[in-house]
């Protein structure tokens, strides 16, 4: 196997209730890239997130991370490797301020939190590392603020800081502009754009135009499979990827996306 | 081993197991589409009790006070779900244990008020108070025959009330997926209410068939309600198949370990403690169940997935 | 000083009250009102233990008034078998509540909801069953606490005084205890999880080992809780852990206001007042007492706390 | 209603001298209210009034300020009230004791406190004998005395195996100690039912142990709401006339009541024993039977019978020191000479402060009214002492 790949995904296979979500997919995942997973809806883009981040436990095939087999590793455990994920419905803790969230990040790479006694949130070592991840989403003046009440973009940033304070070496972003109006999806573009090169990235979304503007390759899934990977480029002219579009060009498809 | 006996304590626990059914039931429903906890659901096990007993004194009929007490039952339920659950099914757990833990008070307070501190008998016609013999030996009261096949009709008719009505299948739809049902148009506020109350005539039933066998006396359903709240634990939340095979289930274990256990334990313990132990070590049994279904599956037998 | 809040006036004006009722009770020879107040501050630990699971951490448990009975049979039991050393009392009643936690939270965390609530109360049920079957502590009746325990020479628990101030530092240390806990990295994560299970297992956390943790933190300090109460009553019988208890210390806590310090504390002692002064003056003190319940849950949300100007959760 | 309640906040938060200060006869008295063993609290409160009628409310010339505590069936609860009652009202005696495990656990608040301490029910074994105390008097019995009449009921009418049921508490278990104790037949089975606030009122598996283990007689003890549930399913079993039934504290005017509105009749000619029937006679019972039966409308239990004789009891005591209630000592003399008129005739004390009485075979009829009452048949065991008194080191 290739040194630089960082993830490699063997035959990996899932079925609920005798639907196959996952159908053997195969999939590799090189280091400090960009790597876009897209297809239609019903693809298994969503199983397959949930079988990298371990809520889902394959029902065969292989995950391998940096060479260490983690098919079935709890969940807990994985971000400890080095992998953060977001939700594709914001995922944060509504009820604690915007500090305290990223807080949590940098508690959870920062060793096990079994102390008991000294403040948390007034402690630099957690503090500083969270400051710099809402200044990097620019949500450090909110830092203060309680969570829930924040706009829809408000959460994806922050959604992203707690990412980017784990420090982790992959990044599972599972449609970071879902829902997002054009402004702010044109920020948190910009704002992925500055990341790349420094980790690597795992990117499922819908929108088209920020997967061909971030993605260094693309991977199409399609009932289960994976059907083409190669670079923006090679996906755009794939006679496969326009079938699965449904014989629709793929910039057609690119287009309609946009206005949906 | 005594044959006769062990028939004799089947069929108890089998009576016992179809009591439970009639309580746990309405419990599962109320539970399972509105996810409501309703403690205060043996309060109107007690209630229906009560209304039958006053009334078989008044009327000198058995059947009369029964018939009339079952619609003074669901007027009851009416009323508490109007005034109090209605408002709380948008609230979590805890809210729905806390105020239905105040309704008991209300209802176990209210009750004495009324009728006094005294048990009220439930006269039975004289041919439900005899005997029916079963083969030679085997000899039972009748009430709890009569108990065991009312039990089994009701059972009947809910799970065809269930099965194959209008009402059954957005019951069913509610317990499964509750956006959907209201998506469907149908009527949420009114299903939960006529679920609501057909739990309450279910438990005020349950009142009325034990009666005639114990009284009808305060806070007579506050013991029976956790063993009903086991019983639908083990049957999976919002199952009424779950909930009838662990009523029976359990009820033939709280029989069984009251009219074997001591025996058992006897032969390690002196009979003195064997005859102090047993009785609460059976009375354990259950919830050593509960605790051992729950470990190997959290949403017990029947239970919908991740509840 | 920074200028207080109302809430922070109560706080301060039920402590001080707390702290001189003994000097009022020396005075009118009103010996009564320290009956109660032990009763209160006993309780208001209990709530305050619960609290940290209930109110910071959303694990309903129903079963909670298992560990004031481990607790109190901690000191029944060994007297009775004339162990009077209040250390080794203290000690058995927090290892073996927390060993209890430990053993019953694998068991209960594993479930969710309505399943959780049910199987602690099965649980406290089981125990409160194990205690009713044991002829030799008195079964179902009781086994009376004749000497209460010992601390050395300094610490005379058979003065109710002594008794009272021991139970209201206890009081005081174990607030300032879960005050701590609750800010610390292990609070965070406990809080966390209570807003967000998923996240905080994706972010890295094995959730169920620091909840595990944390039932057995509440457990140990019940328990501890327990041990003051069997000092307290000289009594000890199974009916201390009936489903109902559990039930009226989940009520304090919320009277008083989840996820709050002190909350519990202001919950346990309206609780023991109301309790007191209703059913004083009538029989059916219990119907106006669970009226005032419904209507708690019904219009009260947040308890006294956010009477007092406090929003409901943060 | 709200003048009341303003009343007690005042006195509670002690602004005003209370009651507690001034110079009469407080007498505390903790019963069942609440729970469906409360009638038999109320018995006992009526008939605690009706005393209290006749003796013009006066003890030694004071003002008697009579206090109910409800103990609501529990041990924990009885023994907060006793701490109420002798810290806050500082009464001078404690009475009432419905339950066995109530007052062992009341006792030590009461006794420790300087009260005196007078069961008007509860007889539990440890009060006869180790725990026996100088300030505590029954004025009931010990708890095996009745029983053990029984015992002697069913060797004399030939029993030879005997099938045994009871609550599995302190009174339960002395219970069947007594009937084990004299019954000299063999004890073919035996069950002890859960008892409390939450009590086994169903006794299928038990009947039909009872029924397969070939028994020739049942003796049961089921006290208060427990008593015409059983007899029910006695009847329903199909076992009357096949196993006949023994019981003590079962069979009483409250199980009756209930028994005649659901005519079970079965249990008309059933015997039982106890130191007192309604229909003895002396002339403090035929008045005490009369009012009561005017003012409830109800015949007396023994209950009723022992909360009169208790109140007399304290009157004999605090009469005999002319009101002063400083002079424990005197008062304690007068109480143990027993010198005023009981219910059931005259008695004595033995040194553990438990009657020596007789106990008498009873049995179930109607009155002319038709309504059913346990009569006085014979004498079973005359002037009976417990067998705990050797224990007690007074």
């Amino acid at each position: 196997m290739d040194e630089s790949v960082i993830l490699g995904i063997k035959d990996l296979y899932k079925s609920f209730g005798g639907v196959a979500a996952t159908n053997g997919l195969t999939l590799d995942v090189l280091e400090r890239e960009v790597h876009a997973v897209i297809g239609p809806n019903g693809a298994g883009k969503t199983t397959l997130v949930s079988q990298l981040t371990g809520v889902v436990l394959p029902d065969a095939g292989q995950v391998v991370f940096r060479g260490r087999d983690i098919t079935r590793m709890p969940a807990y455990r994985r971000p400890h490797l080095g992998m953060a994920r977001s939700f594709q419905i914001t995922s944060i803790i509504h009820d604690m301020t915007v500090l305290e969230n990223v807080v949590l990040a940098v508690q959870a790479k920062a060793g096990h939190s079994y102390r008991f006694w000294e403040s948390a949130i007034i402690d630099d070592q957690l503090t500083e590392p969270a400051m710099r991840a809402l200044t990097q989403v620019g949500l450090e003046t909110e830092a203060m603020q309680v969570a829930g009440p924040l706009s829809h973009g408000e959460h994806r940033q922050l959604e992203l800081a707690m990412v980017l304070a784990t420090d982790p070496e992959l990044v599972l972003l599972d449609e970071p502009t879902a829902g997002m109006g054009r402004e702010d999806s044109t920020r948190m573009v910009s704002m992925l754009e500055s990341l790349k090169g420094s980790r690597t990235i795992i990117l499922v979304e819908h929108d088209m135009d920020a997967v061909f503007a971030l993605a260094d390759r693309i991977t199409v899934m399609v009932e289960g499979r994976a059907i083409a990977t190669g670079t923006p480029d090679v996906i755009r002219a794939d006679r496969l990827v326009r079938e699965a579009y449904l014989g629709e060009d793929i910039n057609t498809a690119i287009k309609s996306a946009r206005e949906t | 081993m005594d044959w006769t006996l062990l028939t004799v304590q089947l069929l108890n626990g089998l009576q016992f197991g179809i009591l439970l059914f009639l309580l746990a039931s309405g419990l599962t429903l109320i539970f399972g589409i509105m996810d409501f906890v309703n403690l205060a659901h043996g309060s109107l096990y007690m209630v229906g009790a009560f209304f039958c007993a006053t009334l078989t004194q008044w009327l000198d009929s058995f059947w009369l006070g029964l018939l009339l007490a079952l619609p003074a039952t669901a007027v009851v339920g009416v009323l508490v779900e109007l005034i109090v659950v209605r408002h709380l099914y948008e609230r979590d757990h805890l809210d729905h244990v806390l105020a239905t833990f105040g309704l008991i008070l209300v209802f176990d307070t209210l009750t004495q008020m009324i009728w006094g501190p005294d048990g009220q008998v439930i006269p039975l016609p004289a041919w439900l108070d005899g005997q029916v013999s079963l083969g030679d030996a085997i000899e039972v009261p009748t009430y709890r025959v009569a108990i065991i096949l009312t039990g089994l009709a009701v059972a009947f008719g809910l799970f065809i009330l269930v099965t194959r009505t209008r009402l059954g299948m957005q019951i069913r739809a509610g317990a499964s997926n509750r956006k959907m049902v209201s998506a469907l148009g149908v009527n949420i506020g009114l299903l939960f209410s006529i679920v609501f109350v057909i739990g309450a005539v279910l438990a005020g039933l349950a009142g009325m068939m034990i009666g005639p066998i114990t009284e009808a006396s305060i806070g007579m359903g506050n013991q029976i309600i956790i063993v009903a709240f086991v019983v639908i634990v083990i049957g999976g939340i919002g199952s009424i198949k779950g909930a009838f095979i662990a009523a029976i289930l359990v009820g033939l274990i709280d029989i069984m370990g009251r009219s074997y256990l001591d025996v058992l334990f006897k032969m390690f313990m002196s009979a003195q403690n064997a005859e102090t132990s047993a009785p609460a070590v059976s009375a354990m049994l259950i919830y050593i169940l509960m605790a051992v279904i729950l470990a190997v599956r959290p949403s017990g037998l029947f239970g919908p997935r991740g509840r | 000083m920074k200028s207080l809040t109302l809430r922070g006036w109560v706080t301060l004006v039920v402590l001080v009250a707390l702290a001189l009722l003994p000097v009022f009770v020396s005075m009118t020879g009103r010996e009564f009102f320290l009956v109660l107040a032990t009763r209160l501050v006993i309780l208001a630990i209990a709530a305050v233990s619960l609290n940290l699971i209930l109110g910071y951490g959303r694990m309903i448990s129903f079963g909670h008034a298992a560990y004031l009975g481990i607790g109190a049979y901690a000191v029944g039991i060994p007297v009775y078998y004339e162990i009077y050393n209040g250390f080794i009392h203290i000690g058995i009643a927090v290892v073996v509540s927390a060993a209890f936690a430990f053993l019953t939270g694998l068991v209960c965390l594993r479930t969710r909801g309505v399943n959780f609530i049910m199987i602690t109360m099965a649980f406290s049920m089981m125990v409160f069953f194990a205690f009713v079957s044991i002829e030799e502590y008195g079964g179902d009746d009781g086994l009376v606490i004749e000497v209460r325990s010992e601390f050395g020479q300094w610490v005379n628990l058979e003065n109710d005084t002594v008794l009272y101030y021991v139970c209201f530092v206890s009081l005081l240390g174990i607030l300032y205890l879960i005050r701590r806990i609750v800010h610390s990295r292990f609070g965070m994560v406990i809080q966390g999880a209570r807003g967000n299970e998923a996240r905080m297992q994706s972010l890295g956390f094995d959730t169920f080992r620091y909840r595990l943790v944390c039932y057995v933190i509440a457990g140990a300090l019940c328990g501890y809780a327990g041990a003051l109460l069997g000092n307290f009553t000289s009594f000890i019988s199974p009916e201390m852990m009936d489903w109902t208890r559990s039930g009226e210390l989940i009520f304090m806590v919320v009277l008083g206001g989840t996820s709050s310090l002190f909350g519990p504390v202001l919950g346990a002692g309206l609780f023991i007042l109301l309790e007191e002064i209703l059913s004083g003056f009538w029989l059916y003190w219990q119907l106006i007492f669970g009226i005032f319940l419904i209507l708690v849950v019904l219009f009260a949300k947040g308890g006294i706390d956010s009477w007092l100007g406090r929003r409901p959760e943060r | 209603m709200m003048s009341r309640l303003l009343k007690y906040f005042v006195l509670s938060l002690g602004l005003v001298a209370t009651s507690a200060f001034a110079d009469n006869v407080r007498i505390g008295f903790v019963t069942t209210l609440t729970t469906p063993a409360g009638a038999i609290g109320r018995d006992m409160v009526d008939a605690a009034n009706i005393a209290l009628d006749h003796i013009g409310h006066k003890m030694g010339g004071k003002a008697v300020e009579f206090i109910v505590e409800d103990d609501g069936f529990k041990p924990e609860i009885g023994k907060q009230k006793t701490d109420k009652l002798v810290k806050q009202d500082d009464v001078h005696f404690v009475t009432g004791f419905i339950w066995s495990h109530v007052l062992l656990a009341s006792r030590k608040s009461a006794l420790d406190g300087g009260k005196f301490l007078i069961s008007a029910n509860a007889g539990p074994s440890p009060l006869a004998g180790k725990l026996c105390h100088k300030n505590f008097f029954s004025s009931s019995w010990q708890n095996d005395q009745n029983p053990m009449a029984t015992g002697e009921v069913l060797n004399k009418k030939g029993v030879k195996k005997l099938y045994i049921m009871s609550p599995n508490y302190a009174a339960g278990k002395n219970m069947v100690a007594g009937v084990e104790r004299t019954f000299k037949g063999e004890i073919v089975g035996k069950d002890m039912t859960k008892w409390g606030k939450d009590m086994q009122l169903d006794f299928s598996a038990e009947l039909a142990k009872a029924k397969a283990s070939g028994a020739d007689a049942i003796f049961v003890f089921y006290p208060g709401p427990a008593g015409p549930a059983f007899i029910k399913q006695y009847d329903q079993a199909g076992l009357r006339g096949k196993i006949p039934l023994y019981t003590v504290f079962t069979v009483d005017a409250l199980s009756l009541a209930r028994l005649q509105k659901a005519k079970l009749g079965g249990v008309l000619g059933s015997w039982n024993t106890m130191f007192w029937a309604p229909d003895l006679d002396n002339a403090t019972n035929k008045r005490f039977v009369a009012d009561f039966k005017a003012k409830t409308g109800r015949y007396p239990t023994h209950y009723a019978a022992q909360s009169y004789d208790a109140i007399m009891l304290i009157k004999s005591g605090v009469d005999a020191v002319n009101g002063d209630t400083s002079n424990q000592d005197g008062i304690r003399a007068g109480m143990l000479k027993a010198d005023f008129p009981s219910v059931r005739g005259k008695y004595r004390y033995g040194s553990n402060h438990f009657p020596i009485q007789n106990f008498y075979l009873r049995t179930v009829k109607k009155d002319a009214n038709g309504d059913w009452f346990v009569s006085h048949v014979s004498t079973v065991l005359s002037d009976h002492q417990d067998t705990y008194h050797g224990q007690c080191k007074l």
